[in-house]
């Protein structure tokens, strides 16, 4: 048996002694909810009345042709409230906070959804909320901080490290070994400290239950293969649960491949050859990381795959071989984008797009009466910025030269 | 000796012992050795060498900035125990390795511990291993006779004191509040309180850390701890004044 | 009886001869589908897997304490694919587009919300798209003008007149006199010409029909009052029409105050003494129009809601007395949604929040064991350009004058 | 003499007749009194008179503008009904009313024919108002001895030109192809079939318009239609060249 916490080799909570009876209290209230079939019923009701919870699984009829392999479905976590699958995290730990009685929520994020979802769920439940965001997403996401700002949270911009998404979850660290008695540290992946991995993945499960059922219901039968994207690794978890009993079920998380594999300007941990086993941020997984243990910088178009680490959850299922992993290209992901908007009427979030790149190479391969499902994580309505500049729109972009002149004449 | 024995005959002789604190190769190595020579002279009892990492996730803005500038710069963990078993070899204190734990982890755990003992060092303090996570350290700190050094916190409960000491060797490093390294520390009721709760969970000798800059710091502590930490102080010290300065600062610190 | 096409006096189908053909052939399918019961389950299974439908009905528990009256409910069209309740809209006519066997689509949008979900809509169902939008619309919701060009529409800035919604549908008209043998001009609203305001009504019924079934689910009984914003007035027919037998209940509309009504820069046809009946736009109602007949410039922070006419099923519903008329100022728009993202984590259209604010004043009128519903029509991250302007934050100005800068030095 | 007899009169004089149009006001009275002179002085045999609306959905770009710049300038429906006075005491040829149906409608339907009768205007074209909704209209018109000019459109069915033609007087207006004014048209053989399928619907005569702008549309459609409309091209003449260049313009098109 592994030790609590652990899946196979990886997980674990690797805290500050401060932050010792916050954990046990944690994993405590976290327990004590997950055996409490009241809690699940709970939480299922916040989801289908603040949410919009089932999501919808829309078969891509247009793609499918398109490819003319097997039938694509889309699993559409966008439609979530805030946009993207963050909203299910935070609503499961906004439920424990209640029952902790603490007052304060504090957050990382990256793309900026956590952060939003974390702000909402916090004015929602009447938190007070600080987000840390590396100041480099603060300027990649400018849209987020401005709502999450307007939500009632203090943003605060990440200058350490590589101002990205590790460098927020050390800061939220830093706030939370200050302030544990009245605050919650909304972690918004699977990663960090147990019982973290774990407690998200089973708020993100909510996912993998849903379509479980959809894909019975609409195909008749199980999927071939089901493809998500990979940051922390929270929305691959959550529709991946669901079937990892079906062993016929290929399951494929991708990851950023930025500007390719061999540049090391990506952030691949399991797609790659460049991660290798390390503790950090609270926990043990595959790392991006020189020889010494220090941490690489990363790059991804989508902020919210820009992360050193992987979930331990999902390093345990890449090592059995239960989950096989892939890494799109920056490019490749513009293309994708594009093709998706273009013949389904959907925007995906850059992120989420990850994920349509790998099923759009493989779906030729399967025949038609095969279905695939890719999870699409999130909408792509907050990466305006980064996309309108990544297609280089000029109309866009006189826009924006007008609308600053604008500003900078008063 | 035992490095815990040793802090108690050390203790006997004085009022209150100092351990300060420096980030390895920040500067540079070259001032590291001004202020360790400083730091000796002027009658420094342990000294902690701060191996730097990329996610220095319990240190405050100061550390942090040291640790990142220190990597920039260069400095690998191989220089850092080059560099240690030169002071080791030169000073006759106990120097302490602190780092996190992903240093020894990537190195490998036996041949991190093996090549400390190599070049002198005496024993370990890692922010980010509790003991239920490091019983293959806890193992080799004995195999090699290193001193795993254990942490307490304000929120430790005595039950988890214990614990912790029946794990910990050398002394105990006592967290003085909630936080991260850096800033200032209040001494009122709760925080005596507190140290006598550590004093209770364990005979091993007490440090207390985080905070503490100032004679008036060392005064209050006297008589309640038997080791004083003076991490981030003489860091900024060495920035706003040179290392020149630090002779004079700990010279007037007891 | 009526005449057909009119409700009261008010409606018809004021259209040039050349368009004939087209109306007869489309009040023909529209009939058929509508006679026609697997039409509705067709368009239900459509909404149900592509949108989010059934949209949730959301207690807000922290509003309606601090409002100390009435329990107000949000019925969520925000949580729609693209948005916004013009879904509803969009998808039901491409159903009867199919069914005529045409091509291409064309539309007029104000916000954009319809122009992005007419575009969608095209996309889905590979129709060829063209989207009218006024020049000054164009301006101020440029990200849906981005957002409709990726979904390979073709968005043709308005230049006549008050390059407004009004321009847009004449201007749409005018395409739609050229094309009509491949082209269907997907009216966004319950305007036009017969039988435009009875089939978008129809679509958007969907609505009402859902928030009947929860309010009974949730709260036991019916609302005292029913809150929605009219710019066409399709949002606010959506909702009413189930509950218009309940005679018990009040149904309140919300029309755009802008900078007051007695400033007469508002788009207040009911609310204010300022429209009179008249034809235009192919419909009779009441206009804001001159003594002449000329259409005056209608003015709102909410570009959705600016506009010279009205539903002629509102028009007669407010002329027989069963439902009131209100309108909101700019201003008293800019708190309500400021207090509603604060309190309930919620973000609503500028044209939403109209509803809002009249929900708020009259909330604590009622007692705590009576409901209110508030139709949230859509979601207001496409109006950050003009919140974050409203709100004169210094972080998105500075954000927006470096990213202009950026832009202008290449 | 009704509208259409006095029409018939004349087409029996000349192979075609000519209808102009222009816009009230547009870019100013005192222009269309020019211009009217000069049509009149070179044949024009019937004037419409374009009323501005701010909602001119069935026009193109150029009487678009014009109508949006006269009431820019100020033109009142009032100074319209004037200036028609003025013409029609002047001028013996007919004058129509053209516009959109708000107008009328605003003014008072009643009122408004009634005043365009006493004003001595013989009929209207309103694009938008077909006779299902113009019960009304149709009935005034009838009590006033006004033509409600009828339009055809290529989309017109048979049937549908036969109830047309059942409501309408003075002549039928043949729009000559989908979309609105001011495009060039094609006389294909198409079109010569819609002809065919307007003459066989209806007695009236026949104007025809949309797109006509030149000596050779003329010389196409005599013969096959009894009025020819010249619409966008005198408006864009003015604009270019000045309305003293309208006069040469009429005169070289018969
Ligand atoms: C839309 C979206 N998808 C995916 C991710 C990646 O996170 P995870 O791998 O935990 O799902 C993020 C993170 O911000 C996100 O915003
Ligand atoms: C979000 C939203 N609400 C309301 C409206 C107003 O339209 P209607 O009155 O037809 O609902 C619009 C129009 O664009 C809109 O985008």
């Amino acid at each position: 048996m592994n030790k609590p916490g652990y899946f196979g080799q990886w997980g674990g909570a690797y805290i500050p002694e401060v932050l010792y009876e916050t954990f046990r209290e944690l994993r405590e209230v976290y327990t004590t909810a997950k055996s409490d079939p009241a809690f699940w019923q709970e939480y299922l009701a916040l989801m289908g009345s603040y949410s919009c919870r089932p999501t919808p699984l829309t078969h891509a009829d247009n793609l499918s042709r398109h490819f003319g392999g097997a039938q694509i479905f889309i699993k559409r976590e966008d439609l979530n409230h805030t946009g993207a699958h963050k909203a299910n995290n935070v609503m499961g730990q906004g439920l424990l906070v209640k029952r902790m009685g603490k007052t304060r929520v504090i957050a990382e994020t990256g793309a900026g959804q956590h952060g939003v979802a974390c702000a909402t769920m916090a004015a929602k439940f009447g938190f007070a909320c600080t987000i840390y965001m590396g100041e480099e997403d603060v300027h990649r996401q400018r849209p987020n901080v401005f709502w999450m700002e307007k939500l009632g949270a203090t943003v605060v911009p990440v200058t350490t490290g590589s101002r990205t998404l590790k460098d927020a979850i050390n800061e939220a660290f830093r706030d939370w070994v200050s302030n544990m008695d009245t605050t919650h540290y909304v972690m918004g992946t699977v990663c960090g400290p147990h019982p973290f991995p774990e407690m998200v993945a089973w708020f993100q499960s909510i996912i993998g239950q849903e379509a479980h059922k959809q894909i019975l219901a609409t195909h008749g039968k199980l999927p071939a293969r089901i493809y998500a994207c990979v940051g922390g690794g929270s929305n691959a978890m959550g529709i991946f649960q669901a079937f990892l009993p079906d062993t016929e079920v290929e399951l494929i998380g991708v990851e950023a491949g930025g500007k390719g594999l061999d540049t090391g300007q990506h952030a691949a941990r399991l797609a790659s050859q460049d991660a290798s086993p390390g503790v950090a941020q609270g926990y043990k997984t595959m790392f991006l990381q020189d020889s010494d243990g220090q941490m690489r910088d990363t790059h991804s178009v989508a902020a919210g795959l820009d992360y050193i680490g992987v979930s331990p959850l999902l390093t345990d299922l890449w090592e059995k071989g239960r989950v096989r992993f892939a890494a799109a290209t920056d490019q490749e992901v513009m293309a994708a984008l594009d093709l998706t908007i273009k013949k389904e009427g959907i925007i995906p979030a850059l992120e989420s797009t990850h994920a349509f790149v790998q099923a759009f190479k493989e779906a030729g391969e399967l025949d038609r009466d095969q279905a695939i499902i890719i999870n699409q994580s999130g909408r792509g309505d907050k990466d305006i910025f980064t996309i309108a500049h990544a297609f280089d729109d000029p109309s866009w972009k006189d826009f924006i030269r007008k609308k600053g002149e604008e500003y900078a004449a008063r | 000796m035992q490095l815990a024995e040793q802090l108690r005959q050390a203790r006997s002789k004085k009022d209150i012992l100092l351990m300060t604190h420096l980030v390895l190769g920040y500067p540079s190595f070259a001032v590291n050795r001004e202020v360790i020579h400083q730091m000796v002279a002027n009658g420094v009892d342990v000294i902690e060498l701060q191996i730097p990492f990329s996610e220095p996730m319990a240190d405050g803005p100061m550390i942090i900035k040291a640790n990142q500038e220190s990597i920039a710069n260069g400095t690998k963990v191989a220089d850092c125990l080059a560099f240690a078993e030169e002071m080791a070899a030169q000073y006759d204190i106990p120097f302490l390795f602190m780092t996190y734990y992903n240093i020894p982890f990537k190195f490998g755990l036996r041949d991190f511990l093996h090549k400390a003992k190599e070049v002198g060092i005496r024993g370990f303090i890692i922010p980010d291993l509790p003991p239920e996570e490091g019983e293959e350290y806890l193992r080799l700190a004995r195999e090699f006779d290193l001193a795993p050094i254990q942490i307490f916190a304000p929120t430790s409960t005595e039950e988890r004191m214990r614990t912790l000491a029946g794990h910990g060797n050398g002394f105990i490093y006592c967290v003085a509040r909630r936080g991260v390294t850096g800033s200032r520390t209040e001494f009122d009721a709760s925080f005596d309180a507190y140290l006598s709760r550590c004093r209770q969970a364990t005979d091993l000798p007490l440090a207390v850390g985080f905070g503490i800059s100032s004679r008036e710091d060392i005064q209050i502590l006297t008589g309640k701890a038997d080791l004083a930490v003076i991490g981030t102080a003489t860091i900024r010290l060495v920035e706003e004044k040179g290392p020149e300065a630090v002779g004079p600062f700990i010279a007037g610190l007891r």
